[in-house]
């Protein structure tokens, strides 16, 4: 096992990770980027900030999330797991904590306005969530296609004062949703700022968001020490764009833990895709033998997503994560099985994790290992999904 | 200096005001004989769109007409193909996404594009500072390339841009994508900060869509781009004497 | 302001909060509430199981759960309110702090199966959770018209792993479920629990339910403490049964705090009902000239019942707690108001808090209060229902 | 000792078993005629049922029996004055919930059940616990209250229950809601441990569908008591002749 002390720390100058990251945005958008990369490291050294982005995410976001031992299920695979409970977290998943440091750090430039791109609608409620308690204005871009699927979501969104623009574009779904996100940004990016959802975009936004989701390692790894379990044997996280899989790896990077990310496999950048430039970024993405970007397909989804942030591409690259996709069918049981088992009923992104979990107790996770979980999001969400799913089967 | 910013700067000796319109390249079968064209009709280099799944910088018709294409199979290899031999007595100019020529490689792109006649790559979203890669292997062949400048580009990146960019510098109107609105702008401004450190054509785009809009963009600067105005008329049906006919009203508004 | 010390302490030895509370079952199920009595109060002398309780709450159902200063809505209003946020633990409102309390004590007493009643769904999906973990056997009664409008989360009951039984009596609504709860406990009660979902029923449930929610004042009390606000002016919770409002009044029933109930105005058991004896205990009810209980109306489903819990009863008739009644309009208002201005939607039941606050800022709330509110639950599994009320009317 | 006491314990001192059939009052607009043609039948005492919105101890034919006479307007004071004047020619005995009584006023209640000739009363929701306030207002009248036993009483209470009810004992013969579960189920163990500490007369009641059942039934104890079995047939439609059939049958069976 590789184990060097220097994963996961600041990517160079023009926001390389390796080969992977930097900036690929129209010009128009540099002189955003660059100030939101000066803002970030000016607020990321300053105490008040950061004691303000912790204190909110303590009395607004419900952090510290607690460390669940899976008593039930641990017996039954023969493996030790502790699930970091993210589902827990204001708003049912992750997302809560970068889009809570995003708009703090918005007040803080000086913008008054926020867009954001949602998928299902969990990063949109999220930002929602988040610019109402600032008064910020809000504007979520959704893909036509996820509008419809996700109706009780976008009425989340606008209950909580946000506009959901449905995007009519390409695919009418996640993808489409950042180019129209970064399409209005160029009109507006003088008073907006564009609160992106994962560990993917131009530098600052892959680091940036890294950091503000690194509280859940950083938590997660000083509540295994208090309870004597101490560094896991592995770390396994479910990766869409890889925010809160790169957020619990940051507490676990330079330890002796295998890190591993599970995608879905019908949009498994990583097993399957290889690098390209999407959305700012270079990162390894599923495309076109012509390089056109293919549309990701997942029972969830929080997953459909073609590509990966670049960190993931070089945690990848350098061999000190490991990536693999797990199929719809193998994850509705884990859903179910951990429901069952443990009374938590997981997202089903985060059932990926559950999933791989599953298949590899004895095999690739030797019995009796230590896993560490992370339950990125909780599925009350994907309940009605899944139901319709499993009754249409009956 | 690439033969294209000669060739630009002869015209501007002229004292002619360069109009560039913007095609999709595979939109329609007949697209090169639009090319063609507006070469007749009075253009001074023609944009020859590859088309991307995922057009960032490209509003509605472009984004349309890049599905068209697209769902007609079209591919750089295709394009070249079509290109290659089919003079159109003016420069072209590719504009795309980085990823298709990183995709494809980026020498062999380059190559690719040159063989068939291009002379300049215009790549919305690779950024000056991750352009070195592409403006190696470009060295080795004659395309130039060129990049955007914009209402929010700061003074030194106005330094910079202008200095490194090749053929001409495009000049962004306004603070919007392709064909969202119209008028030009912060024009003058943004022209006036290029001219201001260098001596590079300069032309300007985004935002021209009627000739009235193109001549006064024209005479704050070296020339004009017009791109969703003419596709949008593609994408309607015009023919290739409908696309002559678009370009010679641009010329004339620009020559009056 | 009336101040005794000896609120919410210990009831009778037969159970009762002054006239209220006592037992009224039939003598089948008279020893099963003796024996149940008995084990409570061992096991609520056990610091083994005490700390087991807390403990699963902690790592498991996400306590302590955070008091949210709710800055605009503050600012707007006139009056300091913080929020008790109970919609942060899992499954999404105060209900699991009891269920957590009575699972345990269902292992200790040795029985293998626990059995409730719902009416939304929100307690019977939190029973099915807390059984889930235990590997209890869970069978939730839930009034068939209920699991008709709740199909989503029948669903959820049985992902995990519970048997939810229609009820096809009466009302077929909650009422209905407890009736039809305690007829099966007549059936089973040598290896059943029956988990009585809030401080209502035979002694020693009131009494139980209460404690076991009394986390929720005494954390609370401690959070203001901390955060230097002391002893707030008013506590404010919604009331159906009245376990959230008896857990927060716990932890200032000997303070000075003034204590407000709101109930919905259509089951406005104490403004509007008067005493009687129901699903085994005396308290204040809705009910005919004739002595038949009537049908609570309320646009939340967990206020839509038709009594309230006798320790209310009792503190109403002496004067420690106030209870008021909030009407469906208010409340949609309400819900409307703190989702925009702070980022949390609440349930409809805490809505109700919201809108008696909103309503009498200024008013019988003096302007500059500090008011804690009882955030009992989100607002997620009313989206639904929201949006088609308001959607109707647009 | 209440009247009704006397009357069993003499009922049981001549050797026969008590036959105690319940009926709803009010689910028919002739349910009075029902009652008298049971005695006919040979019914030893009467239960009068009192409908209840919410009936925790009675199952699916008793709550559809209590709804329909609900919805017809039944109510404490219809049912006494339908009953008073109206000789039946055998003890009757009122069962509700004790809601109905604490809202109407215990005294009060008290005091108009005996008006109308009642005699007893079962009040299933009652505990021992609870029910001084009842009995003492009961004292003041002739209205015995009779207490339920179950399967799950413990030797305590069984003690203090059987010296406590009046009139006779109610023992529930299995732990179930009226109608659910038929047969005698404990029947003989709950029967003897009252016995083991009272002399009151007991009858067994719960599950007691069939004349084969009622005398298996009787056999072990002072009496039966049938009930949904009996609701069941006046819900589908039987005359008073039926009920009386019924109940005739149910009286062959026990004095076979
Ligand atoms: C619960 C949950 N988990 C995971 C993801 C995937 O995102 P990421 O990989 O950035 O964590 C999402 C995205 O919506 C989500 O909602
Ligand atoms: C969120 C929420 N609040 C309040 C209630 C009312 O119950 P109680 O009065 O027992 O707190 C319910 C019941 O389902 C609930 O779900």
């Amino acid at each position: 096992m590789s184990q060097r002390s220097d994963y996961m720390g600041i990517p160079s100058s023009t926001g390389h990770f390796g080969d992977f990251g930097g900036r690929f945005v129209p010009e128009a958008l540099m002189p955003a980027c660059l100030e939101l990369e000066a803002a970030f490291i000016d607020a990321w050294a300053d105490p008040v900030f950061i004691d303000e982005y912790r204190t909110v995410l303590q009395e607004f976001g419900g952090r510290p999330t607690p460390v669940t031992y899976l008593g039930r299920f641990s017996k039954k695979f023969g493996v030790e797991v502790f699930a970091k409970r993210e589902d827990l977290a204001h708003t049912g998943s992750h997302k809560i904590n970068n889009v809570v440091g995003q708009t703090l750090l918005t007040r803080r430039m000086g913008k008054a306005r926020v867009i954001a791109e949602t998928g299902a609608g969990q990063h949109g409620v999220a930002t929602a969530t988040a610019a109402a308690r600032l008064g910020l204005e809000c504007t979520v871009f959704m893909g036509e296609v996820d509008t419809q699927r996700q109706v009780l979501n976008v009425f989340r969104m606008e209950l909580l004062g946000s506009k959901v623009v449905p995007v009519t574009s390409g695919s009418k779904t996640l993808k489409d949703a950042v180019n129209e996100a970064m399409r209005e940004w160029v009109t507006c990016v003088q008073d907006t700022h564009y609160c992106l959802g994962s560990v993917m975009g131009p530098h600052p936004f892959p680091w940036m968001v890294r950091e503000f989701q690194s509280i859940i390692g950083h938590e997660a790894s000083e509540q295994l020490a208090r309870r004597g379990v101490g560094v896991p044997d592995m770390v396994v996280a479910c990766v869409g764009g890889g925010s809160n899989a790169a957020g619990i790896f940051a507490g676990f990077a330079n330890t002796t833990a295998r890190l591993v990310g599970v995608e879905a496999a019908g949009g498994a950048a990583v097993s399957n895709g290889s690098p390209g430039v999407l959305h700012g970024m270079k990162s390894m993405l599923i495309q076109s033998e012509h390089g056109q970007i293919e549309e990701a397909h997942s029972i969830s989804a929080g997953l459909d997503y073609p590509g990966i942030g670049p960190e993931h591409a070089y945690l990848a690259a350098a061999g000190r994560a490991e990536y693999f996709g797990m199929g719809d069918e193998e994850v509705l049981v884990a859903l179910q099985t951990l429901s069952e088992l443990e009374g938590i009923i997981p997202a089903l992104e985060s059932a990926h994790a559950v999933a791989w979990i599953m298949q590899e107790a004895g095999k690739a996770i030797p019995r009796g290992s230590t896993v560490l979980l992370n339950m990125s999001g909780r599925g009350d969400k994907d309940v009605a999904q899944v139901r319709d799913i499993l009754r249409g089967r009956e | 200096m690439k033969s294209l910013e000669v060739h630009l700067r002869e015209l501007r000796a002229t004292g002619r005001k360069a109009l560039v319109p913007y095609f999709m390249a595979g939109v329609t079968p007949d697209w090169t004989r639009h090319v063609a064209a507006a070469v007749l009709g009075g253009a001074d280099a023609i944009e020859i769109g590859i088309p991307f799944s995922d057009p960032m910088m490209d509003g509605v018709v472009i984004q349309e007409a890049a599905q068209r294409s697209l769902a007609a199979g079209t591919t750089i290899d295709t394009i070249c193909a079509e290109l290659t031999g089919a003079s159109s007595g003016a420069p072209l100019i590719a504009m795309t996404y980085y990823n298709l020529f990183h995709h494809y490689g980026l020498r062999r792109a380059a190559g690719r594009l040159s063989a068939s006649g291009i002379v300049g790559a215009i790549v919305p979203d690779l950024t000056l500072e991750e352009s070195e890669p592409w403006r190696e292997v470009c060295d080795d062949t004659d395309i130039a390339t060129i990049f955007l400048v914009a209402p929010s580009t700061t003074p030194e990146r106005f330094k910079t841009l202008a200095s490194t960019t090749q053929g001409f510098c495009y000049a962004s109107a306004r603070m919007a994508v392709t064909g969202r609105a119209a008028g030009d702008g912060d024009a003058t401004r943004v022209v006036n900060a290029v001219r201001a450190t260098s001596d590079v054509p300069t032309y300007v785009g985004i935002g021209i869509t009627t000739p009235a809009q193109a001549r006064d963009a024209s005479q704050r600067s070296d020339g004009v781009i017009v791109g969703s105005a003419l596709v949008d008329t593609i994408l309607r049906g015009a023919s290739p004497a409908d696309t002559e006919e678009f370009v010679a009203s641009f010329r004339r508004a620009i020559d009056e």
